[in-house]
C-alpha cells in the first residue's frame, strides 16, 4: 500500500474522530497540521467549530511537535476566564510520547487533554530535500507509491521514501503515542503499550569512532552558520523555561554572540538539559532556516540515557526520568581512580 | 564621525544612601575632562544613559537641575544587575554617561502657569530636578505658585530629605508629603496620593500637572485630575520603558510608532490617548 | 549615460580590478545556504539564483557587531578604543532591487532624529551596490505590491539586467557612474540589448503571483488594534527570531558589555534582537507591556505596514519573501494581509 | 637551541590551571588532611569549596571551560557517606550525562575529572591531584574556547 493512500486513511480517521469529539463537546478545540502555502511545510492548526475539521490533514511533513503549544499554555488555548480549554491534540509517536513526558514533570494536565493517536509513517527531511534542489524554485510537493515527487518550474525530481526521510524516522520504534495503562480514557485512535524499546543505537557508530579533534571539527563545522534565532527552542517542547540559560543575567553564564565558541556551548548546554527528555521528534532540526542537522545530538542523548539508566521519555509515567532519580549501584567508568 | 554609543567618563564623587533598607543609592557624578561639561546640556526631566562599562548600561532619570553646576546626580534603586554593580561601586571609580535623552518636562510651556507637582516613590528623582529648577532665583518668577504632593510607602523611602526641608521652609511653594499607612511619628499626611490629591484639590485653570510614579498611582491621580476637570494637555506624565540605546535606534521602546526614548520619556495625556495602549 | 556590456566571462577580470581597492561581496554556496560573502575567487559567485537566505543586510548591519572597545586597569576602565575598520570601501555585488529598497529604509531608519547611528550610515557610504534585475521572480516574492519592482535601480549604484551571457550594464548613481568609467574595457552596448532588457523588465513584471492590497493597510491596522483578528493571526506563532533575523529591514538590536578579565580588556558589542523574544520589552519590574504572541506579532505587522509609514510615509516591506519561505510554522504573511484586509469589508458591512 | 627543545621547554614551563570544586565535608577535609600530614601534590588547583558535590552544577564546569581554565576537578563523598544522603548520587547521573557530552561534542574529555575522596584519605587526594594534572597538561592549554577579537 503506498503512502499516498497510507497518508489518505490517516487523514481521514483523525477527521472523523475530531469531528464527533467537538460534536460531543469533549473539547473544546483541536491542535492538528494544515496545507502549508509554502512549499515543504505545513501549518499547525487550531480548530474550534466543526465546519474547520477539513483543514485538518496529514502527510509526510507534519514535523512540528504539537505539545510544544500546551507548555507554556498559550493564551489562545485557554478560555476568556482564563482555565485551560479541553484539547485534542493530534498525536504522532514522538508528540504522544512528549505528552506523557510532560506530565511526568507536572507541566501540563492530562485530564483535560484528548490525545488523538495515528501512527506516523514517517517525516520527510525537507531541509536536506532543500539543500539537494538548490537554488531552483519548488512549486508541488507530492508523494507516489515509494517516492517523493518534486515539481519544480520546468524540472520534476524523485527522491526516494525511505531515504529522505528524517534520520530518527529512520530508527523510530514509537510510531504511535505509547499508551499509559492509568490514563486508560485520553486515548483515542492508534495507540500501542509500550514498556521499553530496543535500540543498537548502531547509526552513532561511525561518529563515535572518530578521535576528539575530528569531532570538534565536525561540530564546529555543523554549528557555524546558526543565527541564533532560536527557532530549535521555541519548537521543542521540552524548552519551556521562562527565563532560558542564555537569557539569564544575574550572572551571565554564556555569550550569546554569533561567535563560535558562545554557539556551541548553547547547543552543548541545550542538549544536556534534554538528556533523558528529548523525545526525537526532530522538530529542532526541521525548522532551523539555515538546515543544521541536530538529529545525530539526538540519538547521542537517546542513547546515553538508554545504555546508562535503561531509560526511554515519554513511554509511560511510572519510572521517573533519570534526571530527576538517583540510584546507589549507577555504573561509575569515568570516575578518577588511583590505579 | 562622532560614534553616538561612546559614552563620557565620568568620576564619582559622592554616594548617598537615601533610605533606610538601603537599596536606592544617589550618586554624584563630575566629569573628568572639563569640555565634556558643556557637550552635557540638559533640562529637568530628561535621563541619561549611564554605564558601568563591563556590567553594561541602564537609563536612569537625571536628578540634579541643570542649575546646580559643578555635578550630575542619579537616584538608582537595586534591582537588575546593572543597578547591583552601581550600588557595589565606591568614591572614584569611573562611570560612563551618554545623553542627555529623552525630551524632558517642557518648561517653556509651563512659564506662567501653577504647577502640580504629583510623584511617587523613588520616581520622584525627576521631579527632584524640576522643582529645584523652578526654584532657582533665576527662574523663579517664570512660573506661578507650585504644589508638591509627594506618596510613599513608609517614612523610610523617602527621598532627599534635606530637600524637603529646605523646600519647607520657603513660602513660595507648598509641599505635601504623605505614605500609605499611619506611622509613629509621622506627622505629615497619610493615605494614598490619589485621596490626597483630592483633598488638596488645585484648581484646574492655567495649571499644568506633572505626574510621575509607579503604574497604578499613575492611573489613579490621572482619574483624579480628570473629576478636577484638569484637560489632557495639562496633564504631563513620564513614562518608564525597557531601553537599551536610548537614542531611538535598538527599536524596543515603541509606543505605536512613537519611541519612549525619543518622542518621549515626557508625554501629555492627549498625546498618550492618540497612541495604542500598549505600554 | 549610455550602457555598457559585461561578459559573465569577465566578472572574474571585474573582480581582480576591484578587489584591491574594495571588499568584494557577492553571494555564495556556504553549506547549503546561499548567503553574501566576502569572496576571495571569482568562480565561488553563484549567478542564477532568486535570492539569498541572509539578506545582505548582514554586511552592513552584522549579526554581532562591536560598538567600541575598552582597555581596563583591572577595577576601572583606563581608555575607549574606537573602531578603526569603518573607512574601508565595500562592494555587494549581485544584490537585488528589494534588498536595496531595503538598505534604503535602513538609512532612514538608522539616521532618524538627532543622534544618528554613523557607524551604519558611515559604512553605507563606503559601500558600492551593483544589483542585477530579477528575470524570474520567485512565488513568494511580491515587490510590485509594495512600490518595488524586480528592475528598479533607483537605490543602486550601478544596475545591471542579466541577458543571458552577458549583464547589460548602467551606472545610476554618480557613485556608480564613475566607477564605470574607470572600467574602460566594458564594451558598448547595441540597440537590440537595450531593447531585449525592456522586453525582460515587462515580462519580469508580469510574471508576479502574489498580489497584495496594501492600498489603506495603515488606516485597516490602525483602527484594528484590539481587534480578535490577531489572537487568530498569532495562533500558531512560536516567537523564534527567523522572520526579523532574515528580514532585510528589520534593524532592532541588544547591546552586551563582554569582558576578558584576564587580558584587562572588554568590548561593547551590538547582536540581532528581535520583538518576538520574551525578554524584548520586560521591565525590570516584571511588567511587559507586549506579554504574549498576539502582541508580538501584531507588533511586527504595525511595525512595516502602519508605524513605518507615519514615521517616514513609506512602507517598512519590500516584497522579498523570506519571512513566508522560511517560518517553520508558515504563519504566511499574505495571509496575514488577507485576514486584516477582511476586517475592511467587515466594517463596511457593518458601518 | 632548536625549535623542539624549545617548544619542550615551553611545554615544561606551562603550568595548567585547574579549578577544584571540593564538597566540604569528606574532599575539602580530604585536602586539609593532605596538607597537615605534608603530602606534596602539584599546585596547580585553585580549590572552591561546596557544600556537596550535589550543588555543582553544569554551568560552572562549562564556565570553568569557557572562561580559560585548563582543567576542572570536581571531588565528593563516596556514595553512601554523603552528608545530604544523595547529593553525590544525583551528581554522578549528572557528570555521567555531562563527560559523555563533551566527549561527543570533541572537547577534550580528559580536562573534566570526578572523583570521591573522604574526609580520611589525604593521600588518595594526593595522589588523584597528581593524576589529573598530569592529564591536563599532555593535553595542553585550553585553547577551544577562545574568542576572536
Amino acid at each position: 500500500m503506498g503512502i499516498e493512500s497510507e497518508n489518505k486513511e490517516i487523514e481521514k480517521n483523525l477527521r472523523d474522530i475530531a469531528r464527533n469529539l467537538l460534536q460531543e463537546k469533549k473539547v473544546d478545540a483541536i491542535l492538528g497540521y494544515s496545507k502549508g502555502t509554502a512549499p515543504l511545510s505545513t501549518s499547525p492548526i487550531i480548530i474550534r467549530h466543526i465546519d474547520e475539521v477539513n483543514k485538518l490533514i496529514w502527510n509526510n511533513l507534519c514535523y512540528m511537535n504539537l505539545a510544544k503549544y500546551l507548555v507554556p499554555r498559550i493564551p489562545q488555548l485557554k478560555s476568556p476566564k482564563g482555565e485551560d480549554l479541553k484539547i485534542g491534540i493530534i498525536a504522532k509517536g514522538c508528540v504522544g510520547r512528549a505528552l506523557i513526558h510532560l506530565n511526568v514533570e507536572k507541566q501540563l494536565n492530562l485530564d483535560n487533554i484528548k490525545i488523538i493517536g495515528i501512527s506516523c509513517n514517517g517525516i520527510v527531511n525537507r531541509k536536506r530535500i532543500e539543500r539537494e534542489i538548490g537554488e531552483k524554485e519548488i512549486f508541488e510537493v507530492s508523494t507516489s507509491e515509494n517516492n517523493i515527487m518534486i515539481k519544480g518550474k520546468d524540472f520534476e525530481k524523485k527522491f526516494s521514501f525511505d531515504e529522505y526521510i528524517n534520520e530518527l524516522c529512520k530508527v523510530c520504534k514509537v510510531k504511535s503515542p505509547p499508551k499509559d495503562s492509568e490514563l486508560e480514557d485520553i486515548f483515542i485512535g492508534e495507540s500501542r503499550e509500550m514498556k521499553s524499546i530496543d535500540d543498537d543505537f548502531s547509526d552513532l557508530k561511525e561518529f563515535e569512532s572518530k578521535s576528539p579533534e575530528e569531532k570538534w571539527q565536525y561540530i564546529k563545522e555543523l554549528l557555524e552558520p546558526c543565527i541564533r534565532c532560536y527557532a530549535c527552542r521555541e519548537a521543542c517542547p521540552m524548552c519551556y523555561c521562562n527565563l532560558c540559560f542564555v537569557d539569564q543575567n544575574k550572572p551571565i553564564w554564556f555569550g550569546k554572540t554569533t561567535d563560535l565558541s558562545d554557539i556551541i556551548i548553547f547547543h552543548l548546554v541545550r542538549a544536556m538539559h534534554l538528556a533523558g527528555r528529548c523525545v526525537a521528534c526532530g522538530a529542532c532540526s526541521s525548522v532551523c532556516p539555515m538546515g543544521i542537522d541536530l538529529n545525530m545530538i539526538t540519538r547521542k542523548l537517546e542513547k546515553l540515557v538508554k545504555e546508562r539508566f535503561n531509560f526511554t521519555s515519554g513511554l509511560n509515567s511510572k519510572f521517573l526520568p533519570p534526571m530527576m532519580a538517583y540510584n546507589m549501584e549507577d555504573d561509575e567508568e569515568f570516575m578518577l581512580e588511583e590505579n | 564621525m562622532h560614534n553616538p554609543y561612546i559614552p563620557l567618563l565620568t568620576e564619582i564623587k559622592d554616594i548617598v544612601s537615601e533610605n533606610k533598607v538601603n537599596d536606592l543609592k544617589t550618586l554624584e557624578l563630575v566629569f573628568k575632562k572639563e569640555e565634556d561639561y558643556k557637550a552635557f546640556t540638559y533640562i529637568p526631566g530628561q535621563f541619561a544613559e549611564i554605564s558601568l562599562i563591563g556590567k553594561g548600561e541602564c537609563p536612569i532619570g537625571i536628578a540634579s537641575s541643570p542649575t546646580e553646576e559643578d555635578s550630575i546626580k542619579f537616584t538608582i534603586k537595586k534591582m537588575g544587575s546593572v543597578t547591583t554593580a552601581f550600588h557595589n561601586c565606591e568614591v572614584g571609580d569611573i562611570v560612563g554617561i551618554r545623553g542627555p535623552c529623552g525630551n524632558g518636562w517642557p518648561i517653556d510651556e509651563m512659564k506662567n502657569k501653577n504647577i502640580v507637582v504629583i510623584g511617587g516613590g523613588f520616581a520622584f528623582s525627576t521631579l527632584r530636578s524640576l522643582i529645584i529648577y523652578m526654584l532657582d532665583n533665576k527662574y523663579r518668577n517664570n512660573y506661578k505658585d507650585i504644589t508638591v504632593i509627594y506618596g510613599n510607602r513608609d517614612s523610610g523611602e523617602v527621598l532627599y530629605r534635606n530637600d524637603l526641608d529646605k523646600w519647607k521652609k520657603r513660602n513660595d511653594l507648598n509641599v505635601i508629603l504623605t505614605i500609605d499607612q499611619e506611622e509613629k511619628g509621622w506627622k505629615e499626611k497619610v493615605g494614598f496620593v490619589a485621596p490626597v490629591l483630592k483633598d488638596v484639590s488645585p484648581s484646574p485653570e492655567n495649571a499644568i500637572a506633572v505626574v510621575c510614579g509607579p503604574p497604578i498611582m499613575i492611573k489613579t491621580t490621572i482619574a483624579v485630575l480628570e473629576e478636577l476637570n484638569f484637560k489632557d494637555e495639562q496633564i504631563l506624565n513620564s513614562l518608564e520603558m525597557r531601553m537599551k540605546c536610548g537614542i531611538g535606534k535598538c527599536g524596543r521602546c515603541n509606543i505605536g510608532n512613537k519611541f519612549v526614548c525619543i518622542d518621549g520619556p515626557v508625554f501629555s495625556l492627549a498625546e498618550l490617548k492618540k497612541l495604542p495602549n500598549e505600554y | 549615460m549610455d550602457q555598457k556590456i559585461l561578459m559573465k566571462n569577465e566578472i572574474g577580470k571585474l573582480y581582480i580590478e576591484l578587489a584591491e581597492e574594495y571588499n568584494f561581496y557577492a553571494p555564495v554556496i556556504n553549506k547549503g545556504n546561499l548567503i553574501y560573502n566576502k569572496i576571495l575567487n571569482p568562480d565561488e559567485i553563484i549567478l542564477d539564483f532568486y535570492n539569498s537566505k541572509i539578506p545582505p543586510k548582514e554586511i552592513l548591519f552584522p549579526k554581532m557587531e562591536t560598538l567600541f572597545e575598552y582597555k581596563t586597569d583591572g577595577k576601572n576602565i583606563e581608555e575607549i578604543i574606537e573602531r578603526k575598520d569603518l573607512d574601508e570601501y565595500n562592494i555587494i555585488f549581485g544584490i537585488r532591487p528589494c534588498d536595496a529598497q531595503a538598505f534604503m529604509l535602513m538609512e532612514n531608519f538608522f539616521a532618524l532624529g538627532d543622534i544618528k547611528d554613523n557607524l551604519f550610515l558611515k559604512k553605507k557610504e563606503n559601500t558600492v551596490l551593483i544589483g542585477i534585475g530579477c528575470n524570474i521572480p520567485k512565488s513568494t516574492c511580491f515587490c510590485t505590491s509594495v512600490n518595488g519592482h524586480p528592475f528598479k535601480s533607483d537605490y543602486l549604484d550601478i544596475f545591471m539586467i542579466d541577458l543571458g551571457e552577458k549583464y547589460l550594464v548602467e551606472g545610476i548613481s554618480d557613485k556608480g557612474k564613475n566607477m564605470l568609467e574607470k572600467l574602460t574595457w566594458l564594451s558598448k552596448s547595441t540597440k537590440a540589448d537595450i531593447q531585449k532588457g525592456e522586453e525582460l523588465s515587462k515580462k519580469a513584471e508580469e510574471s508576479f503571483k502574489t498580489k497584495l492590497d496594501v492600498k489603506d493597510i495603515e488606516k485597516i491596522l490602525e483602527q484594528s488594534f484590539d481587534h480578535p483578528i490577531w489572537t487568530e493571526i498569532s495562533d500558531i506563532c512560536m516567537g523564534c527570531g527567523i522572520c526579523s533575523f532574515l528580514c532585510p529591514t528589520c534593524t532592532c538590536f541588544d547591546v552586551i558589555d563582554e569582558n576578558d578579565q584576564y587580558n584587562n580588556r572588554g568590548r561593547r558589542i551590538r547582536i540581532w534582537d528581535t520583538c518576538q523574544f520574551c525578554l524584548y520589552t520586560l521591565h525590570t519590574s516584571g511588567h511587559n507591556p507586549r506579554d504574549s504572541s498576539i502582541e508580538r506579532c501584531r507588533n511586527r505587522i504595525l511595525h512595516k505596514f502602519c508605524y513605518y509609514p507615519k514615521n517616514y510615509d513609506m512602507l517598512g516591506c519590500v516584497g522579498c519573501g523570506r519571512c513566508i519561505q522560511l517560518c517553520p510554522v508558515n504563519n504566511d504573511l499574505r495571509k496575514i494581509i488577507e485576514k486584516v484586509n477582511k476586517i475592511k469589508e467587515e466594517e463596511k458591512v457593518n458601518a | 637551541m632548536t625549535i623542539q627543545a624549545e617548544k619542550e621547554k615551553k611545554i615544561k614551563e606551562w603550568e595548567p590551571k585547574i579549578i577544584a570544586f571540593l564538597c566540604n565535608w569528606c574532599s575539602y577535609a580530604g585536602a586539609d588532611l593532605a596538607g597537615v600530614s605534608r603530602i606534596q601534590y602539584p599546585p596547580n588547583i585553585r580549590v572552591v569549596r561546596v557544600p556537596c558535590s550535589g550543588r555543582v552544577n553544569p554551568y560552572f564546569i562549562i564556565k570553568s571551560l569557557t572562561d580559560g581554565w585548563d582543567g576542572v576537578v570536581i571531588s565528593g563523598c563516596h556514595p553512601g557517606d554523603c552528608h545530604y544522603l544523595t547529593g553525590n548520587l544525583v551528581a554522578r547521573r549528572r557528570f555521567a550525562i555531562l563527560k559523555e557530552l563533551l566527549e561527543f561534542f570533541g572537547i577534550d574529555p580528559g580536562r573534566v575529572n570526578f572523583m570521591w575522596v573522604s574526609a580520611a584519605e589525604g593521600e588518595r587526594f594526593a595522589v588523584l591531584i597528581r593524576k589529573a594534572t598530569k592529564i591536563v597538561k599532555e593535553l595542553g592549554p585550553n585553547k577551544k574556547f577562545e574568542k576572536k577579537w
